[in-house]
């Protein structure tokens, strides 16, 4: 393999300012997402529904942790057949909030759109018209055949050993590369943005519910009803007590 | 402090055999010999680095807590956790104590 | 300046109820300087400084907290409406705060932290029984609200219901089972229900979890002798059994007990302990 | 029965109001064992907050009764005080712990704390004496003699800060290496004197 020599100028005029681009877009779409991110107040039967769906799983996890009595009279408010709470939600019409015809769900999800895929897309198609038609920079480490496609896009050499990367790969390499550096450094100011006064802090967390709550809500009947009740310490006392035997035999003997 | 400093004097030293690498490879280029591999104390110096680096990083960033998940509670009282700041009321006996704490420390 | 902001970052974490020292802080420290460069705690500590200064009843310090708070952030945040809220609530003016409330709680339906405090309105006009119905209607909708479970609590226990206290504190063990405090106060109400094998088991799991916590081992002491004196006059087989262990754990709690008297405490204090435990023994 | 109270107890009991303003507290007062008049010469503050948990309380009680029996004392009074400003009446609670108290001490008096009165620029003492006869109370104030110097003396340790050094039973079972005796209290009165 011939040793390429790539010309050193490229490292200044190519190879860094795509990575600056693409770390200064990043700050520019989270301080977007940030300010068009109004407070939208959660919806109450939403948040009903994950509160209930919290609670049972919690009940189904630490049961062991309460008498049978208590578990048993959890269990039967929550899944009794005729008006236990997750059965008689189970049943209730959901309004099933079809996605094409609901405006809020649209707006959403163009917002969503703006603010992560176009300008990936666009400035993308930039970097690939400006700096198209030359190697920008080399992987150390040698790859397989198959990688050419990825970091070569472009750049249609057959012959081309496949740790050489094009620019528009590099560009992509970089949007994933950068975004742990992204939520490093933003996180931080992410910390910050919570402490802010204006936020009401919401501290009981509202789950995000799935579309069909139904659906969750089966799922969990059914696991309650399956978790039958192991109390955790009907024998502590014994526990601890041999515990203490065992250390008094040996402090006698 | 001290946290900070291990990761950056690790940051400096990788930054350093890094050089110091390139310089070797210059070196070798200039006087034409074969390149096999680096030179001991170059390794040697970007293992030292990196570790250094791994463990002022974790330090840095983590704030680490107790393995024992009960040991977060251990010296916690009930005057601690048992009040609640959300359903704090105001029609107590302070109204007219606190006066008189108040004049104390402002005198 | 940097000692008095940390200390009030702990208050504020570890919500310590002294509102006098918080106050102290404010005058001493912090109240002449500008705090521009703590930048979003300066608000979080104005916040706390103007709790503090409605708890100890200065007025004039919350007045000029909120004026300094409502300038920097617009009359809507709907957080700066409560404290306003607060400040009518400090004066008796239950009428305006309530008002308030309402009107906020129109446009977000599901605003706890609104809630709670029309709770605690009723709460501080000793009205116990309309709070105690209040609240769980709150906890209808929120039902994983630790703080509005532990108030439940002790409103239940201030009414002297036990039945109801004991399933609020079930709740609160279901949330975090990890936490001995809240194995302990599940074992002293059940205790004063009434049932001591309950409270005894949950005595020995507090004790399990933290085995530094005093009232654990009191209370297995007590809840074995109430146990062992319940069984003297039923004459079955199975009651000199469970005596002998009762008699056991009884033995084992005393010398625990005296150990730790022993090791942290003073001798006049463990010799009363002592003398306690043998009246209690044999009364 | 008439009583008298002297400037440790008066003192500690303020301070541990003073401790825990925005909470309900209770606790016990000592008396000399003596038949014609009540004397309370000592105060041991028991709980702040939930006050109706029995466990402790039998502990604590037991604790003092061994604590006096040493030194010729009984337990002979119970004050509390609730945790809303205006709310002054004996509850539930009161009833239970009082005749609790009266088994052992059939003449013992509750100290019904006034919150409203706890301004003691104005006004002497902070409580009402009451009686428990056959399940209803009894006026006893008027047969309760407090002398004027005492809410000077308590008004100072509370402005020296001493309500934060007192330590209740509360306290002492969180962690046993803090005395509920509070002697401190005790030499700071008797210096002040």
């Amino acid at each position: 393999m011939a040793e390429l020599l790539l010309d050193s100028s490229i490292r200044f005029w190519v190879f860094m300012p795509i990575v600056a681009i693409t770390f200064f877009v990043g700050v520019l779409r989270h301080y977007i997402t940030i300010l068009t991110t109004g407070e939208k107040p959660v919806d109450k039967q939403q948040l009903a529904d994950s509160q209930a769906l919290i609670r049972s799983r919690i009940l189904r996890e630490n049961g062991k942790y309460i008498p049978k009595e208590g578990f048993a009279m959890r269990k039967h408010y929550l899944v009794n057949d005729e008006n236990g709470y997750l059965t008689s939600q189970q049943t209730r019409q959901q309004p099933i909030r079809n996605p094409i015809t609901d405006p809020t769900m649209m707006t959403e999800m163009l917002k969503n759109n703006i603010s992560n895929m176009v300008p990936m897309i666009v400035i993308g198609g930039w970097i690939n018209w400006a700096f198209s038609g030359f190697l920008c920079t080399k992987v150390p480490f040698p790859l397989t055949f198959r990688f050419k496609p990825m970091l070569q896009r472009g750049v249609e050499l057959l012959s081309l050993d496949a740790s050489w990367v094009s620019s528009v790969s590099w560009y992509a390499l970089n949007i994933f590369g950068l975004r742990s550096v992204n939520t490093l450094i933003l996180g931080e100011n992410n910390a910050a943005d919570q402490t802010k006064i204006i936020q009401d802090q919401m501290n009981v967390a509202a789950m995000s519910m799935p579309q069909d709550p139904s659906k969750a809500f089966k799922a969990e009947k059914e696991g309650l009803l399956l978790c039958d009740h192991q109390w955790a310490y009907k024998t502590i006392e014994e526990d601890i007590m041999t515990q203490y035997r065992l250390t008094r035999v040996h402090s006698h003997s | 402090m001290g946290k900070k400093l291990l990761l950056i004097v690790g940051l400096i030293a990788l930054a350093h055999a890094g050089y110091s690498a390139a310089q070797h490879r210059v070196f070798i280029r200039l006087t034409e010999q074969q390149f096999q591999t680096l030179p001991a104390d170059i390794i040697f110096q970007t293992l030292l680095a990196f570790l250094a680096c791994c463990i002022g990083s974790v330090q840095f960033f983590g704030r680490f807590k107790p393995i024992l998940i009960t040991a977060e509670w251990q010296n916690k009282t009930w005057d601690t956790l048992g009040n609640r700041p959300s359903f704090m009321t105001f029609n107590h006996r302070g109204r007219y104590l606190y006066r008189f704490l108040q004049a104390s420390s402002s005198t | 300046m940097q000692a008095a902001v940390e200390k009030l970052r702990k208050y504020r974490d570890e919500n310590y109820r002294c509102h006098d020292e918080v106050l102290e802080i404010w005058q001493k420290h912090l109240s002449q300087r500008n705090l521009s460069s703590l930048g979003d705690e300066k608000w979080l500590i104005l916040e706390q400084v103007l709790k503090s200064a409605l708890q100890c009843n200065q007025l004039d310090v919350a007045d000029k907290c909120t004026e300094i708070l409502a300038k920097q952030f617009k009359q809507t945040s709907r957080r700066i409406s409560t404290l306003y809220a607060m400040s009518y609530e400090a004066r008796d003016d239950y009428d305006r705060a309530d008002k308030i409330y309402q009107s906020l709680s129109q446009d977000n339906e599901t605003d706890s932290t609104v809630r709670k405090r029309q709770i605690s309105i009723l709460k501080a006009q000793n009205k116990i029984k309309d709070a105690i119905n209040e609240l769980n209607g709150y906890l209808q909708l929120y039902q994983t609200d630790v703080e509005a479970w532990s108030e439940l609590c002790e409103l239940y226990l201030i009414e002297h219901d036990y039945a109801k206290a004991a399933f609020c504190a079930e709740e609160l063990l279901l949330i975090n089972p990890h936490n001995h405090l809240n194995h302990e106060r599940y074992a002293s109400i059940r205790y004063s229900q009434g049932l001591y094998e309950v409270a005894r088991s949950y005595y020995f799991s507090a004790y399990k979890i933290n085995s530094s916590n005093i009232r654990t081992l009191y209370g297995i002491l007590l809840t074995s002798m109430n146990l062992m004196n319940r069984n003297l006059n039923t004459t079955s087989t199975t009651s000199a059994l469970n005596r002998d262990e009762n008699l056991e754990y009884i033995s084992w709690a005393k010398d625990k007990l005296i150990e730790k008297y022993k090791e942290q405490s003073n001798q006049e204090l463990t010799s009363i302990v002592d003398i306690s435990l043998q009246n209690l023994m044999t009364g | 029965m008439n009583s008298e109270i002297n400037s440790l107890a008066y003192s500690k009991m303020f301070l541990h109001l003073a401790k825990y303003p925005e909470l309900s507290v209770n606790g016990v007062l000592l008396s000399q064992k003596s038949d014609l008049i009540l004397h309370f010469v000592d105060c041991v503050p028991l709980f702040h907050g939930i006050l109706s948990l029995t466990p402790m309380l039998e502990i604590s009680l037991t604790q003092i009764d061994a604590y006096c029996s040493k030194r010729n004392l009984i337990i002979s009074g119970y004050y509390q005080a609730n945790e809303n400003l205006n709310d002054s009446q004996p509850n539930l609670i009161a009833m239970k712990i009082m005749e609790k108290i009266k088994e052992n001490n059939p003449d013992a008096l509750l100290f019904m704390i006034d919150n409203r009165l706890t301004d003691l620029d104005e006004n002497d003492r902070f409580y009402n004496v009451l009686s428990l006869i056959d399940k209803s109370w009894k006026d006893a104030s008027v047969m309760h003699t407090v002398s004027d110097e005492h809410a000077h003396i308590a008004l100072s340790l509370v402005q020296r800060n001493f309500h934060r050094k007192l330590v209740d039973f509360d306290n002492h079972l969180d962690s046993i290496s803090l005395d509920w005796r509070n002697n401190q209290i005790k030499e700071e009165i008797d210096r002040t004197i």
